[in-house]
């Protein structure tokens, strides 16, 4: 299932290019696509457990970006209350799990309900309230997020959180232990468990997105972004829209919530505070504005991106995230995605010509 | 910044280190007289040791394994960037007793390594760290990681891995409870040790005090209000009024307004950071009202009361370390040997020495390190056991009287003794005796909350 | 005074002008003529440095190419843009004090008066937000600030759009005057072929990015295809 | 007997309220100021500046720096520091905000993204430059209050409202009645009309960025006498966000009327919300003192997309 999804999810780091498909082009995409296949499927069991653990951080948060994505990207409504939504999957899946101890995937389906209706709710203003106020009503709703859960400490545990114990965790199945063993010999750790699990959800999640932009609703939306009015006047109903965009992608962001916490064992409201919503957003537009790697690339970016600075002096570490930031924007607004894509081109060039 | 909700929290960790201390009379007090706490030692003495199983750990074997080698490794995750970072000072206290162990030979021969990591205080990032030096960098144990969710976070896997985390930088009572998480061991006085002190001392010294409290809305705050009702009940004490804040804000101007609407003779600020200097400053401000105040020992740093000018004075807190900066204990044994670990750390700064974050972090240095040599071999299990077995030990700067005693889950916290201190605008002088919970603690816990 | 030569400019890859000559005399009144994208608009805005353009703009012998848009007017070129630009939040009175701004003479105030005097509507409405008088109000009140900036050429990019046509003519004759009293050289771009021709010397014929046509006005006026194209008989 | 006990509650609940009222208008002041700073920058540039409350951070840690533990005259100081701020925020449009706009063409989400990337490297700049202790910064008023009715209003609120009065008056004169000021509104409106009148729109927006830095070396010096630290800006700021978005982000006297609404409304509702509506529960409360104020502003947008001084206007972001 994953091999067949994962290539879908790749070529479209060249789809806007400006040259004809060419054989060669094609070849490329194609071996791309299976080698990135193969790597996705072979990462866990080839690291050790703290990467897997933070490969699965990765594919939580990319989840939530491409929601956002959806949003802000292609149908141009900026919100910097993602991290809420986020939020609402985590505390849906770590209540369920930790109290009631549901199936985890259930857990994800109750998530993926709660925030559609709640997403569907804080988009309703979107339908009056435009740009910048929009965004600023959903910074709102971020920091409330956090202190709603301290409020109803009873059911969230308050700011201590929630932590699962052994018994609550999402750990493999048995039956998926004795394929996997009679397949390769081994055990199939839990965190590989996870991050299979999250790998599935999540190219689900990249295809579904991809497809719904690629249709007549994603020309729609996009139509939206460019301009309402002509929009409208071609009969899109640009609210409906709107409103629906709005609860898919605060949909897509619980989900991103209840990997996490699958992965995390722990729900704590300042870990979808403010600045998660931020780091969202940074998320986006690093990995590339209304493309479908993007936000793959950008949560990557994310988690990885402390890595990437000296560790002598780990204080001044946001300082060069920030710089980076500023110096990824003026070299390449479309993010690294854009810039691979300007370097795709050339590539196409050189080897077609 | 991620964790704004969580940094008053943990500079609450962090800053009980900060407990300032004078004793200018009073050595006369051993952990046994107290004010209403019952009598310490008791529960510590004696008994069946406590015992850690290894039948749930992923390999049994490798956590009885007696460690080979020529050094051992201890890691530690807490935040170095950011507004948090200055908890990285705890690291810089046990790291220097580290090195002085090693200058004089090390332990059992081997030479003490310290492994840290930068998590800016997200459970998450912890939980990544922590697996990343116990798969990759092989650490034996964990050591003063920070923070209360942070170590929560880690609790559960440790279950399997069989890793021992020491003495973690967390003053939550939730970190006492090895029946369940017998891997995980606190240092800090609990909070609500410190309000059940409180307590004990109003009975005393104030038996019909209407008390008002203004307390941080999380489980740090809460962890002062519970013990502290247990600890007034029957009492000719009252609590006429209780207010909360959020941990992201530090004015708290109007709650002190309101509690001085309720009559309050008696403050109990569960508040830490930037709170207790504007708290204070509030009360002080309201003319005609002149309550006696108590503020966490989070307080108790000579930054943090500073703030708060001359307002200060007169007010109290539970402590338990030796301050530094204070003349008393210029000739102290204890206090010429931290000064001269630091010195051989290369640690100067008069700043710094003084720092009481830095002092915390190294008595739980040589808490850490006495803990290793009662240890009948260096394995994992035997280590993580002897810690939930200590026994009459004076670890760094302890106060006099106060001795380190563990009993696994009726007594699971290191230090449940502390000293009323009044803070004379440069440390708090001490106020009559010793007041000690020990081994009493876990009884003014309630090991569930929280805990799902 | 204005010496364009070999002209080339646009938005992005997209060359909407392509190789475009022509010049502006000293106290001259020349008129570009166009349809709807034959690059008129980008024209003046490439003279006026709004967009980027390469080839020869000289103005009184110095390069306007590479300045910003303040910098030329402090040359003496003052832009009327397409639609009017008039700054609707400030009233009639600030946009003219703003149309001075280049300006460090003290003569400012009486500029004013004297500007107010010209366009009597202008005087009437000195306090209104400009963004609440009419069309022709506005078109006007567009010309008066950009003389409040004295300049030696006054560049103005369809005057006529969306004006009735008793309006249209009441600026013409108005820019007739101006340019007569003040001095100030005008290069217009229109459609509206006959007024702009009824006032102008010289004129040329833009389509799709280049001149095709050229000379005087009365020889423009005669000739059947600028007939055919803009006059409409 | 009983009538003298009424009297008292009454008295006690009047001088609660307007001990309350003088909190509230002292915080709002504070949010005023940010506010308009955010607001300057908005109406300029249409950029929204999430770096604002992380530079007031700094540039007050360069005025506590300055006055050095009392070396220095404190206003002497700040004065010191406004001009540094000042230079700071040129800078900054100049060399960052100035090459990513020319880049993003028209996108706003490149500018935003830069933004967040000076929030980052300024929240993070001054704790690694100072280190991360709680800084003593001076109340610039004094220590002490006047009574009034039985509620103490302090120096210090007296003083912040103080400044924000003359932070308006200032501000007034410059956009009414000097001829940059002019220019500035005149960019605002159409940047393009204003260039081709001669106003280097460049200048405008960095004199822009220039005086919305300075005004955060303000609003920081009001509040840092609780004790300055890297977080001094991050509540603030929010509540700074919901007052230009009440009063309408191209508004600056909005801004100030903002300011001042969210800073009583979130006083208000935490000390009298809860406990009104339902008697023994707490509903909003402590925790969510900034509900109140929250939805304050989802009403007053609803009603007006635009906010309450803002002008309706076609989409912007």
């Amino acid at each position: 299932m994953t091999a067949a999804a994962a290539p879908s999810e790749l070529p479209d780091t060249s789809s806007e290019v400006p040259t004809r498909p060419n054989r060669k082009a094609l070849m490329i995409k194609t071996v791309l696509c299976v080698v990135g296949a193969v790597v996705l499927i072979q990462m866990p069991l080839l690291m050790d457990r703290s990467t897997t653990q933070r490969l699965t951080q990765v594919l939580a948060i990319a989840v939530a970006v491409l929601g956002l994505n959806l949003l802000t990207g292609f149908n141009g409504q900026i919100s910097v209350g993602h991290s809420a939504f986020m939020g609402i999957g985590a505390y849906a899946t770590a209540i369920m799990m930790a109290r009631h101890e549901s199936p985890f995937i259930l857990t994800m389906m109750v998530a993926m309900v709660v925030a559609f209706a709640v997403g569907v709710v804080v988009g309703l203003p979107a339908l009056r309230i435009r740009g910048v106020y929009l965004a600023l009503v959903t910074l709102a709703l971020a920091a409330m997020f956090p202190q709603l859960v301290v409020r109803f400490s009873g059911l969230t545990g308050g700011s201590t959180g929630i932590t699962l114990e052994d018994t609550q965790q999402v750990t493999t199945p048995q039956p998926v232990n004795d394929l996997f063993k009679s397949l390769t010999g081994s055990r199939l750790l839990d965190n590989q468990y996870r991050y299979y699990l999250a790998l599935v959800v999540a190219v689900v999640c990249f295809v579904l997105v991809r497809n719904l932009v690629k249709s007549r609703v994603g020309r729609a939306l996009i139509a939206i972004r460019d301009n309402e009015t002509p929009a409208e006047v071609l009969g899109v109903n640009v609210g409906a829209y709107k409103v629906a965009t709005f609860g898919v992608s605060a949909m897509l962001a619980a989900i991103g919530g209840s990997l996490f916490v699958m992965n995390a064992d722990q729900a704590v409201p300042s870990e979808f505070g403010i600045q998660v919503s931020i780091e969202l957003l940074t998320a986006v537009v690093v990995g590339g504005v209304a493309t479908f790697v993007g936000p793959a690339v950008g949560a990557l970016a994310l988690v990885y991106v402390s890595d990437l600075f000296p560790k002598e002096h780990p204080e001044y570490a946001p300082v060069l995230f920030g710089l980076t930031l500023i110096v990824l924007m003026i070299i390449s607004p479309g993010g690294i995605v854009g810039l691979a894509k300007q370097g795709w081109a050339r590539l196409v060039r050189s080897r077609s010509a | 910044m991620k964790s704004r909700r969580g940094l008053t929290r943990l500079l609450a960790v962090g800053l009980v280190g900060a407990l300032a201390a004078v004793g200018c009379a009073n050595k006369q007090d051993t952990g046994g007289s107290s004010g209403g706490g019952g009598t310490g030692g008791t529960a510590a003495g004696g008994g069946s040791a406590f015992a850690v199983g290894t039948d749930k750990c992923n390999d049994p074997a490798k956590a009885t394994a007696a460690l080979s080698g020529n050094e051992i490794k201890f890691g530690s995750s807490f935040p170095q960037s950011g507004v948090l970072a200055a908890f990285a000072d705890i690291y810089k206290g046990w790291d220097a007793s580290f090195k002085a162990q090693n200058a004089s030979g090390g332990l059992n021969g081997k030479q003490l390594v310290a492994i840290t990591k930068d998590d800016g205080y997200q459970p998450e990032k912890t939980k990544t760290n922590v697996q990343e030096m116990i798969d990759k960098d092989n650490v034996f144990a964990l050591m003063g990681v920070v923070g209360t969710p942070n170590n929560l976070a880690i609790r559960g896997s440790l279950n399997k891995d069989c890793v021992p985390d020491l003495f973690a930088a967390t003053g939550s009572q939730l970190m006492g409870n090895p029946g369940k998480y017998p891997w995980v061991i606190g240092s800090l006085p609990s909070y609500a040790t410190e309000g059940a002190v409180f307590a004990s001392y109003l009975k005393q010294n104030k038996p019909n005090a209407k008390v008002g409290i203004l307390r941080q809305n999380d489980d740090f705050g809460e962890g002062y209000l519970d013990a502290f009702k247990q600890g007034i009940e029957g009492t000719g004490i009252t609590i006429v009024g209780t207010e909360t804040y959020e941990a992201t804000v530090t004015d708290v101007a109007s709650q002190v307004t309101k509690l001085n609407g309720t009559g309050a003779d008696t403050l109990l600020l569960a508040v830490t950071t930037l709170t207790c200097p504007n708290a204070i400053k509030s009360v002080a401000e309201k003319q005609g009202w002149n309550p006696l105040v108590y503020v966490s020992a989070t307080c108790a740093s000579k930054t943090l009361m500073g703030l708060a000018g001359d307002s200060g004075k007169g007010v109290i807190t539970g402590i338990y370390l030796k301050q530094p900066a204070d003349p008393q204990w210029a000739n102290d044994p204890a206090m010429q040997k931290y000064k001269s670990t630091l010195a051989a750390a290369g640690i100067t700064d008069q700043k710094e020495v003084d720092n009481t974050i830095i002092a915390f972090g190294y008595t739980i240095g040589d808490l850490l390190i006495q803990t290793l040599q009662k240890s009948p071999n260096l394995s994992r299990q035997a280590v993580m056991q002897t810690a939930y077995n200590l026994k009459g030990l004076t670890p760094g700067l302890v106060l006099p009287g106060i001795t380190v005693n563990t009993s696994g889950s009726s007594d699971p916290y290191p230090i449940e003794q502390l000293q009323i201190g009044s803070w004379n605008g440069d440390f708090f002088v001490p106020q009559g005796e010793m007041i000690s919970y020990e081994g009493k603690t876990s009884t003014l816990v309630d090991q569930t909350k929280g805990q799902n | 005074m204005l010496w364009v030569e070999n002209l080339t400019g646009g938005y992005g890859p997209v060359q909407v002008v392509q190789g475009l000559s022509f010049e502006v005399a000293a106290g001259e009144v020349v008129v570009i003529l166009g349809a709807n994208g034959s690059g008129k608009t980008t024209t003046l805005r490439t003279i006026s440095g709004m967009i980027h353009g390469r080839g020869t703009v000289t103005f009184d012998g110095t390069s306007l190419l590479g300045k910003r848009p303040d910098q030329i007017v402090r040359m003496g070129i003052a832009h009327v843009p397409q639609g009017r630009g008039t700054i609707t939040d400030l009233t009639v009175e600030e946009n003219l004090r703003l149309g001075a701004y280049v300006r460090a003479d003290r003569e400012v105030e009486e500029d004013i008066e004297q500007w107010c005097a010209v366009f009597p509507r202008l005087g009437e409405r000195r306090d209104q937000p400009a963004g609440s008088m009419s069309g022709g109000e506005q078109q006007m009140l567009a010309i008066a600030r950009a003389l409040m900036s004295k300049p030696k050429l006054l560049l103005l990019d369809e005057p006529s759009l969306g004006l009735a046509p008793l309006v249209t003519r009441e600026v013409f004759e108005k820019l007739e005057s101006i340019n007569r009293e003040t001095g100030a050289a005008v290069l217009v771009v229109e459609q509206n072929a006959g007024l702009a021709l009824g006032i102008s010397s010289r004129g040329y014929v833009l389509e799709t990015g280049q001149i095709v046509a050229q000379g005087s006005s009365e020889e423009l006026s005669t000739d059947e295809a600028v007939r055919q194209a803009y006059l409409g008989y | 007997m009983m009538v003298t006990a009424l009297l008292a509650e009454e008295v006690s609940a009047l001088t609660n309220f307007l001990q309350y009222t003088f909190l509230g208008l002292q915080k709002g002041a504070v949010y005023a100021t940010i506010a308009l700073a955010l607001v300057i920058i908005f109406r300029v540039s249409g950029i929204l500046n999430f770096a604002q409350g992380e530079m007031a951070t700094f540039s007050t840690f360069i005025t506590w720096a300055i006055w050095g533990d009392g070396r220095v005259p404190i206003w002497a100081a700040l004065a010191l520091s406004l001009v540094v701020s000042f230079a700071l925020g040129a800078s900054i449009e100049r060399l960052v905000i100035r090459p990513v706009s020319k880049k993003a063409a028209g996108n706003p989400l490149p500018i935003v993204i830069a933004t967040i990337g000076l929030y980052l490297a300024f929240s993070a700049l001054a704790p690694a430059i100072w280190g991360t202790d709680a800084k003593r910064f001076p109340t610039l008023f004094g220590e002490g209050s006047l009574s009034l009715a039985g509620a103490s209003i302090s120096y210090q609120t007296l003083g912040t409202l103080a400044v924000l009065a003359v932070v308006v008056g200032l501000l007034f004169v410059l956009f009414q009645k000097t001829k940059i000021g002019l220019a500035m509104r005149g960019v605002a409106s159409n940047a393009e009309s204003a260039s081709l009148v001669g106003v280097s729109v460049g200048s405008v927006l960095m004199l822009g960025w220039a005086l919305s830095s300075a005004m955060g070396c303000m609003a920081g010096a009001l509040t840092a006498n609780v004790g300055l630290n890297g977080a001094l800006m991050i509540a603030p700021l929010i509540y700074a966000f919901a007052a230009a978005t009440l009063g309408g982000f191209d508004s600056p006297a909005g801004a100030v009327v903002g300011g001042l609404i969210v800073g009583l409304v979130a006083e208000y509702s935490a000390d009298y919300l809860a406990e009104v509506p339902f008697t023994t529960i707490t509903f909003i409360g402590e925790q969510l003192r900034i509900f109140p104020a929250f939805l304050l502003i989802l009403v007053v947008l609803l009603v007006r997309p635009q906010g309450l001084f803002g002008k309706p206007q076609v989409t912007r972001v």
